[in-house]
């Protein structure tokens, strides 16, 4: 085994088992607390495929602000574990049993994939660095790039319209 | 003169003129002129019908086409009439014994408001249109629209009092009973027009001749000739559809005179004597005809040996007379049918008429018990009603006597019970009649309280002269028909009609068909004095005894079931039309209600009660739906990949 | 490593986001269970990304890039859903003073 | 390319008119304009003439057919506003940033329209919904309102989710996301590939609320303010649509024979879930949503026959649909009372509206001489052409007599009830839109050939 | 430009009715366009009887092989006349009716005319599909606003029954034209499809479903008793008089002709569907105490027979139907209008609340009589011509086996339906006087005047039907040329 395999396995542990955490976690901070870790950990992943500017931004997107922003708000409303709501047992059985259904019928209609045998060899190659992102973005990605401007745009009028107080 | 017979459409045309005037504008005409009217156009008829006979007995038949009725395909029906000697003898036997009864109406009907008055004049009219039609279509859809019509008319003329809920049930069933009988005819037009591909008489006949071999005894044609059958028993009301008769009697008694005794009732004879080839190359049929024939005339004679109602009794009488001329269709006689058909117009109108003479006497009195004495009071009446009685009876040298002699005659040389049953039944004939006779003319008057302190009394001259007439036809009417061995040659009506029936006689000879052996001369005589004398007989046993002690109680015993019509009435009501109007119910409230529509409604609602159920999926919960639409997205996966195709 | 690890990587954090959206109440819960599932694609479509890469950087050495790109997209839109979800989901709080969405059952049949 | 600029800038453009002018009929005309703009450029486009050179690189690809339905979606939108744009400065006092939503929805209508890449149809879908959980929420108050945007916003997030799996499995087999790239040497039905097309169709027929991915929509179509519902269920829907058919039929339609049977089971599901639910709703919204699925049902028929005659009728279909629908939303808006009852008598009261309400139900019930039976037509011919799938044409029209059932309910409570309808005043001009309204649907319904002869002059 | 003219007519000038707001105005409104078209109607039999004046044909969707064919052949003629004699006799009969918005009504009325007529001239299936609903849709209004206690539920049953029946029939349209030759609807076009047994099989239900709820047959009636009780009497006249008549057109026109295989196939089913029906509808019109339900019934048995004759075919059962269509119309028209004009001066139709008729309303009586009489069929009567051609064609078939079977089954309604009709005129009109009878006036001049005007019609047609069975030869020959009359060996 070597250190990318050992690396690949702690990182795949420690994002399944925080994954697992954010959604057992009883007090919605520590799930959002977990859920940072998962992030950190799949940042890890980016970066052992190369993936350099894919897993900072990540890091700095989702880990740093958008889970800030939830936090934030989790802060704000002042939930913790006694506030939680608490499903009834058998819709809960019921979500984990069809979750995990799922998670078996993905695996087995997968499991012989065509692209089964294709090695993904880590920590080799430079398309993840800005550069190369970069030049594509603003030349081949130009144009979405200019459309999610519109995204945006439309997201904060949405979100002024909902956050606009008086009416 | 030949061209006499192109006329003959004038027949027909003046009863139509004569009902649309007296239907139209019978409001405004006074009752005098509706009579001349209605009576007028008769006699004109009955004078070109005269014209015609005459024109025929020289030999010049012919057919006469009017128009072209229906023709599809192959199929050809004209609007023609046919000039014969049989339609000859019918058209004068109607057109004459029915401007009788027109001229007697005209008196009978005169209490009657002018407008009811002139109604019953077109209904009349038009009853004689529809029987013309009847006898002087060329092919059996012109004769089955004068069937149905004189249907229609007898059911308008039996309801013609329609206030009354009795009379008006009497017209319907009358109407009922005569189209099941219809339906049998219908089919049988049907099913000739397939054989055949035609309805015309000449060319069917023609084709029946020529192919005489292969026709006799198949199925096609005993099939013809039963459900011709049936439509006759409906019309000629022969057992099982004869019921219909007696209760006809609700309407006017002339009528009963005029459709229930003279004319229309004898369609089926005609009918049978018309197509009497089919009928000669079926012999089963013709037992069938023979047997129900002899049955009805001796069912209906024991019935009326009970009934009190003075028009009853002589509606019972035309039911077992009508069986008599069925028995000599059937044994072959078909000379002997129409010859009784002729002197049975004549005297059964006449007893009819006379009837209604004692009626329009007694002031609407019908029950001979309360009657009695009557000789005093109507002279004419009583004396025509007499010879009447005789006839009928079957006494020498009334026509009666010749005509019911022939169909003896044959019916024995065909099969002795047959003649037996027959002579036992003309025994209760006489006795029947003579029943009444006697209950009514003789003996001591015994109405009084009924009449009020009035007596009865003679009826005016426009009744009387035509009773006096038909009691003359009656008395002679039957010496066209001498048998040979009284005197040869001198059944003028054998030679008269033996065009129509020759080519049946050929047929049989050729195929060596037997109908009858002619009984010889020692027999003949024999049969004569034994049916005579049993006759005789039965009117003095009757006289004697009703004349002095007529039957005045309720009758018991065995008496009640015939007084009470062997209950057949009642029969048919239990076995026919309580299960039909139960089965009517049960499909109406059941079938239609609680299975058709039960199971349409209940598509409906099932849709909406699905929806009520399938609307509870849509729980509000964000949770429940995410989590049937990753069940939803399980149950893709698994048939896409793990369900074998 | 095959590339088969990461996709039942993904798919494992991806069943874990669902299971989560099916077993919490929580409406920010159920939000960031959304998130970890766009986040295992997110994952799986750098490994497919860096697999195609490897199979065609011979003949173009930028080959698999889009893979990269698109997860750049897919961040960007979670970026306004977010400000959106959390702002909708605020207004909410304004209103009932509830996160849980099993309180939210006017609208149903 | 023309439509996706302007509609952007348009949509900048009404931000701002809301700075420059408090007058809400300034803004609605701003709008009105826009929208026309919109469709001149448009049919300009259609005629050939691009006012962007932009290179898109493959990721976009405009053709008559994309164009046509952008035309058909403005020109719904311009109706919608014009009949109903009033009604929205009752929702809430931002209508100019309610406009400007619309705009940014309207432009991705247009992409979702002509994407060529997957990345397009994700950020065209992204920015259709967007702003519509917004504008779904805009009654801030109404707790309705509230429980609907917060339903459509996860709802919608984790179809998202889904669709950017099947997105990602999609791409590891193909190694790209152009819809040619996909389309291009898959005649098999590999693993990944077909686990990636489920997980597209389920996100898309999420989009396009087919069942059993249905459920958000009866109740955001009934919690939205019913300005917003109408335009939902009308231009979305449609754009949904579009954007399903296309890439199915762009990037798997080799593959049809394989996930025929899977859309044709969808599709059945969705007509009888929807026909059979609405049919015991007591509130016309609901039902209209309800009768939105069915509707959708009918359209699916175009993606399970996946023949020109399906496509030809889909547009055709979505024409009808939307002016049908945004008619009777119209009127609905003007009723006090969204119940049956509260339609009871109104023949008598507003005989235009109850006659228009009438014409555009007789269209959603797909009555001949009216534009929706043209659209079922097309759709039947469609599937019994293909000739795989006759038993579902049996349940569709099966369905469709259902179907009688709730939209005629409204016609005999405005015309053979006795009732006291309450309605908002109307002016002249919405009635005289009503009565072209329903004129476009009974021309389109006999004389088919206006739109269909554009239809085959850009389409052959 | 007959046929464009028959269409055209009454629809324009329904389309205005809905603007004539005054109640004596929209009446002779109506009357003055029935009028026009009747005489069109006319002289389309007879001045300008050109068949470049008969057909007309225009351009409509060409895309999709759809043209705007319009055209009069016998059995067109023969129903339109009826559309254009039933209308404003339906009209003047009903004169003395007040209906509430009445501009509404006639226009309703007229629309549902123009539909009739172009379901009877269409020669082209999208075309006769259109107008197929479009005939619907205007009596859906009428029965539901101007009808009785129960019109809603009622009407809606007839309506969705009816739909129902109209989408199979369009997705059978929908098959056979994707498999004619050219794509087209044309009706020949439709005649050269090429369909296999089995595809005939399966086609030949879904247009007979559609068909046999229109008539009705047995057991897709049920709606029929109800539409006729619930309906204004006027609107009745039009659906049992003239609507009904659509069934068995389409049978004729559309797939008899065009699906020969299957029709020989099922020919037998059908019949004895049909048969079932008559007996079953006749045992039941029997029970029935409501006057309209009474006729609904015995109708339903009428129709079952010339649904039979079409089934069990042959030339005289094929002519008979021609003309039975008309009689048929024009008999049930009549007796409606008696039903109308008791109800209208007793206002009941109870049947056991009625009597004694016949000394208040002689002439009332006479007409119904003789209408009741054209209904049992009576000779010198058209319906006699009618159904003696119809059973005659039945029991002579070569198609069935049991065709003889089936004419003697189908005679036991003859029978019963002297029974339930002599009932009610005897009910009805004899007997004496009842509470609700004693005052009743006799019929007006107007009401007269078309009860007359019928049973002239009644009689002439019963006695010389020659100028009717020749209009309609042709079409019976073309028709029965492409069926198949003999078995095929």
């Amino acid at each position: 085994m070597s250190i990318s395999e050992i690396l690949f396995y702690f990182l795949s542990v420690m994002a399944l088992g925080s994954a697992l955490m954010v959604i057992i976690s009883r007090n919605p901070v520590h799930s959002v607390l977990w859920l940072i870790v998962t992030f950190f950990a799949i940042s890890g992943h980016y970066i052992m495929m190369n993936a350099q500017f894919l897993g900072i931004v990540n890091l700095i997107v989702y880990a740093g602000a958008i889970m800030v922003l939830f936090l934030f708000v989790i802060m704000l409303m002042n939930l913790n574990a006694e506030t939680e709501p608490k499903k009834n047992k058998w819709l809960r059985m019921a979500g984990i049993v069809a979750g995990g259904c799922l998670l078996l019928v993905l695996v087995a209609a997968l499991k012989d994939a065509e692209v089964r045998t294709s090695a993904v060899q880590l920590v080799d190659g430079d398309i993840g660095l800005i550069k190369q992102l970069g030049s594509v973005l603003f030349t081949d990605y130009v144009v979405p790039f200019e459309i999610s401007s519109v995204l945006f745009l439309s997201a904060m009028v949405g979100a002024v319209v909902i956050g606009k107080k008086g009416d | 003169m030949k061209n006499v017979i192109q006329l003959v459409w004038l027949i027909p045309l003046l009863p139509l003129i004569g009902f649309l005037i007296n239907g139209v504008f019978r409001k405004q005409l006074s009752k005098s002129l509706t009579s001349i009217i209605g009576s007028g156009v008769i006699l004109g008829s009955f004078v070109v019908s005269l014209l015609i006979f005459l024109q025929v007995k020289q030999g010049h038949t012919g057919v006469v086409d009017l128009f072209n009725f229906i023709s599809v395909g192959k199929l050809s029906i004209p609007f023609s009439f046919q000039v014969d000697q049989l339609s000859s003898i019918f058209l004068l036997v109607i057109t004459g014994v029915g401007f009788l009864i027109h001229v007697y109406s005209a008196a009978y009907m005169h209490e009657e408001e002018g407008q009811h008055y002139a109604r019953y004049f077109a209904y009349l009219n038009l009853f004689v249109f529809s029987m013309l039609l009847l006898v002087l279509g060329s092919n059996y859809v012109i004769m089955f629209i004068g069937w149905e019509g004189v249907g229609l008319c007898s059911y308008l003329l039996i309801g013609y009092w329609f206030k009354n809920v009795d009379y008006t049930n009497a017209a319907k069933k009358a109407f009922v009973m005569n189209r099941i009988g219809d339906l049998g005819f219908l089919l049988a037009i049907f099913w000739i027009i397939n054989q055949f591909g035609s309805v015309t008489y000449s060319n069917v006949f023609e084709q029946v001749a020529a192919n005489a071999k292969t026709l006799h005894g198949s199925a096609a044609i005993i099939g013809i000739t039963l459900l011709l059958f049936v439509g006759a028993t409906g019309k000629s009301a022969q057992i099982p559809l004869y019921t219909w008769l007696p209760d006809a009697m609700a309407g006017p008694t002339p009528v009963s005179a005029l459709i229930h005794a003279a004319t229309m009732v004898t369609a089926g004879i005609y009918m049978i004597a018309r197509s009497n080839i089919l009928y000669t190359l079926a012999p089963s049929t013709n037992t069938v005809v023979a047997i129900v024939g002899l049955a009805t005339a001796a069912f209906a004679a024991t019935i009326a040996l009970k009934q009190n109602d003075i028009k009853k009794v002589l509606a019972y009488s035309t039911v077992s007379q009508l069986g008599y001329m069925f028995l000599g269709l059937g044994v072959g006689a078909y000379t002997g049918a129409v010859f009784h058909v002729m002197t049975h117009a004549f005297f059964k109108a006449l007893l009819f008429l006379g009837a209604g003479s004692v009626i329009h006497g007694m002031h609407h009195e019908q029950d001979i018990r309360h009657m009695g004495g009557l000789k005093k009071y109507m002279p004419i009446t009583h004396l025509t009603f007499l010879l009447g009685c005789i006839a009928i009876a079957g006494i020498p040298p009334f026509s009666g006597f010749f005509s019911k002699d022939e169909i003896l005659a044959a019916a024995y040389g065909a099969n002795k019970i047959y003649w037996i049953i027959g002579v036992i039944t003309a025994g209760m004939t006489a006795f029947y009649m003579f029943r009444l006779y006697a209950t009514t003319f003789l003996g001591q008057f015994r109405g009084g309280e009924h009449l009020h302190g009035h007596h009865p009394h003679e009826s005016p001259a426009a009744m009387t002269i035509p009773l006096i007439v038909l009691a003359i036809l009656s008395v002679i009417g039957g010496w066209v028909g001498i048998p040979e061995v009284l005197m040869p040659n001198a059944h003028s009506l054998e030679h008269f009609l033996d065009p129509i029936f020759k080519r049946s006689a050929e047929v049989a000879t050729q195929l060596h068909l037997h109908t009858h052996d002619h009984p010889d001369h020692t027999t003949e005589y024999i049969l004569m004095g034994v049916s005579v004398g049993v006759a005789v007989i039965a009117i003095f046993y009757a006289v004697a005894r009703f004349s002095k002690r007529p039957e005045l109680g309720e009758p018991t015993g065995f008496g009640k079931v015939l007084a009470n019509k062997w209950y057949v009435d009642e029969l048919y009501n239990a076995i026919i039309v309580k299960p039909l109007n139960w089965l009517g119910k049960f499909l109406n409230n059941f079938v239609e209600r609680d299975v058709i529509d039960w199971t349409v409604n209940g598509v409906g609602k099932m849709i909406s009660y699905s929806s009520r159920q399938v609307r509870l999926l849509q729980s509000g919960q964000v949770g429940s739906y995410v989590l049937l639409m990753v069940l939803g997205i399980l149950a893709f996966f698994v048939i896409q990949f793990f369900v074998k195709k | 490593m095959n590339i088969e690890y990461y996709i039942v990587l993904s798919i494992a954090l991806f069943c874990i986001g669902i299971a989560g959206v099916l077993t919490r109440r929580n409406a920010i819960i159920i939000f960031m269970c959304i998130e970890l599932m766009l986040n295992a694609v997110n994952l799986l479509l750098v490994a497919f990304s860096k697999m195609h890469h490897l199979k065609g950087v011979a003949a173009n050495p930028n080959a698999g890039i889009e893979g990269q790109l698109f997860v750049f997209f897919i961040m960007v839109v979670a970026a306004a859903e977010v400000s959106v979800g959390l702002a909708i989901i605020v207004m909410m709080y304004r209103n009932t003073h509830s996160v849980d969405v099993n309180f939210l059952n006017r609208l149903k049949h | 390319m023309n439509a996706i600029v302007i509609s952007a800038i348009w949509g900048v453009v009404m931000m701002f008119s809301g700075i420059f002018s408090k007058n809400n009929a300034v803004i609605r005309g701003t709008a009105v304009t826009g929208l026309a703009l919109l469709i001149v450029v448009n049919c300009l486009e259609l005629d050939g003439t691009s006012l962007f050179k932009v290179n898109v690189h493959g990721l976009l690809y405009f053709n008559s057919f994309s164009l046509l339905f952008n035309t058909i979606a403005f020109g719904s939108t311009l109706l919608f506003t014009l009949l109903s744009g009033r009604d929205m400065e009752r929702v809430g006092r931002s209508t100019p940033d309610y406009f400007a939503l619309i705009f940014f929805i309207l432009c991705g209508v247009s992409i979702s329209s002509s994407f060529n890449s997957l990345l397009m149809l994700f950020l065209g879908i992204e920015i259709m919904s967007i702003p519509l959980y917004i504008l779904t929420g805009t009654d801030k108050r109404n707790l309705k309102s509230n429980e609907a945007s917060l339903k459509y916003f996860l709802m919608g997030s984790f179809s998202t989710g889904l669709m950017l799996m099947g997105i990602a499995l999609i791409y590891g087999a193909k190694g790209g996301f152009g819809l040619d790239v996909i389309r291009f040497g898959t005649t098999e039905l590999t693993p990944m590939i077909s686990a990636g097309l489920l997980l597209l169709l389920v996100s898309m027929s999420f989009k396009v609320s087919a069942a059993p991915f249905h459920f958000w929509t009866p109740d955001v179509y009934d919690g939205a303010p019913t300005v917003f519902t109408s335009f939902m269920a009308t231009v979305i829907k449609a754009a949904g649509f579009i954007a399903f058919l296309r890439l199915f039929d762009d990037a798997f339609g080799d593959l049809h024979p394989k996930w025929q049977l899977i859309v044709a089971v969808v599709t059945a599901a969705t007509l009888v879930i929807g026909n059979i639910t609405a049919v015991f709703q007591q509130s016309v919204k609901r039902m209209l949503a309800y009768s939105s699925i069915a509707q959708a049902g009918f359209m699916m028929f175009a993606l399970v026959a996946l023949n020109e005659t399906g496509k030809q009728g889909l547009l055709f279909y979505t024409a009808a649909y939307s002016v049908a629908t945004i008619g009777v939303f119209a009127v609905l808006i003007k009723m006090k009372d969204y119940t049956f009852e509260g339609f009871n008598g109104l023949a008598k009261r507003q005989p235009v509206l109850a006659a228009t309400t009438a014409v555009f139900l007789l269209s959603l019930a797909g009555i001949p001489g009216t534009a929706g039976f043209m659209a079922k037509f097309y759709m039947l011919t469609a599937a019994v052409s293909n000739g795989h799938v006759l038993w579902l044409v049996i349940v569709g029209i099966l369905c469709a007599a259902i179907s009688v059932y709730y939209y005629f309910r409204v016609i005999q409570a405005m015309y053979f009830k006795d009732g006291e309808a309450q309605v908002a005043e109307v002016s002249g001009t919405f009635k005289f839109l009503l009565v072209v309204m329903a004129a476009i649907v009974v021309l389109l319904g006999i004389f088919p050939q206006w739109l269909l002869d554009k239809l085959y002059f850009f389409l052959i | 430009m007959i046929p464009v003219l028959l269409i055209v007519v009454p629809l324009l000038s329904g389309l205005a009715a809905f603007f004539i707001k005054q109640e004596k105005g929209v009446k002779t409104w109506a009357l003055l366009s029935t009028v026009i078209t009747l005489v069109v109607s006319l002289l389309g039999l007879t001045v300008l009887n050109k068949a470049a004046n008969l057909h007309a044909d225009a351009e409509w969707l060409p895309l999709l092989g759809s043209r705007f064919t319009v055209g009069l052949d016998g059995m067109g003629q023969v129903l339109c006349l009826l559309t254009a004699v039933a209308f404003p006799i339906i009209l003047v009969a009903t004169w003395n009716s007040t209906y509430k918005q009445a501009h509404n009504f006639y226009a309703f009325m007229l629309l549902s005319q123009a539909g009739l007529m172009g379901v009877f001239l269409a020669y082209d299936a999208l075309l006769f599909y259109f107008f197929w609903e479009l005939a619907l849709i205007p009596a859906y209004f009428l029965c539901s606003i101007w009808g009785g206690e129960k019109r809603i539920p009622v009407t809606f049953k007839f309506f969705v029954y009816t739909f129902i029946g109209s989408l199979l029939m369009l997705v059978g349209i929908i098959y056979i034209y994707l498999h004619t030759p050219d794509q087209s609807f044309a009706l020949d076009a439709f005649y050269k499809a090429t369909l296999t047994n089995k595809e005939q099989g399966w086609i030949f239900w879904l247009f007979f479903i559609a068909f046999a709820i229109k008539m009705p047959v047995f057991p897709f009636h049920t709606w029929q008793p109800d539409a006729y009780e619930q309906s204004p009497t006027a609107v009745t006249m039009v659906l049992s008089g003239v609507m009904v008549k659509m069934g068995l057109f389409g049978v004729i026109r559309w797939l008899a002709p065009v699906l020969p295989m299957a029709t020989w196939l099922n020919g037998d089913t059908v019949a004895l569907l049909s048969v079932i029906g008559m007996i079953y509808a006749s045992l039941i019109a029997m029970q029935q105490d409501d006057l309209k339900r009474l006729i609904a019934y015995s109708s339903i048995a009428h129709m079952g027979l010339m649904c039979m004759a079409i089934f069990v075919t042959s030339e005289q059962g094929m002519q008979g139907v021609m003309i039975q269509m008309f009689n048929h119309g024009v008999n049930i028209i009549g007796m409606w209008i008696v039903v109308e004009l008791i109800e209208r001066q007793t206002g009941t139709r109870k049947i056991s609340e009625l009597g004694g008729l016949a000394q208040k309303a002689p002439g009332l009586t006479i007409m119904l009589v003789i209408v009741a009489l054209a209904n049992v069929a009576l000779p010198l009567t058209n319906a006699f011509i009618g159904e003696f051609l119809l059973f005659t064609g039945v029991f002579n078939s070569t198609v069935s086996k049991n065709s003889h079977w089936f004419a003697a089954a189908g005679g036991i309604t003859i029978i019963l339906s002297a029974v339930y009709t002599l009932n009610m005129i005897q009910k009805v009109f004899y007997g004496n006087t009842s509470s609700l009878t004693a005052s009743f006036k006799d019929i007006r001049f107007n009401e007269r005047l078309v009860l007359g005007i019928l049973v002239i019609v009644i009689v002439v047609i019963g006695v010389y039907p020659r100028p009717f069975l020749a209009l309609t030869q042709e079409t019976v020959d073309t028709i029965l040329s492409r069926m198949i009359i003999k078995q095929p060996s």
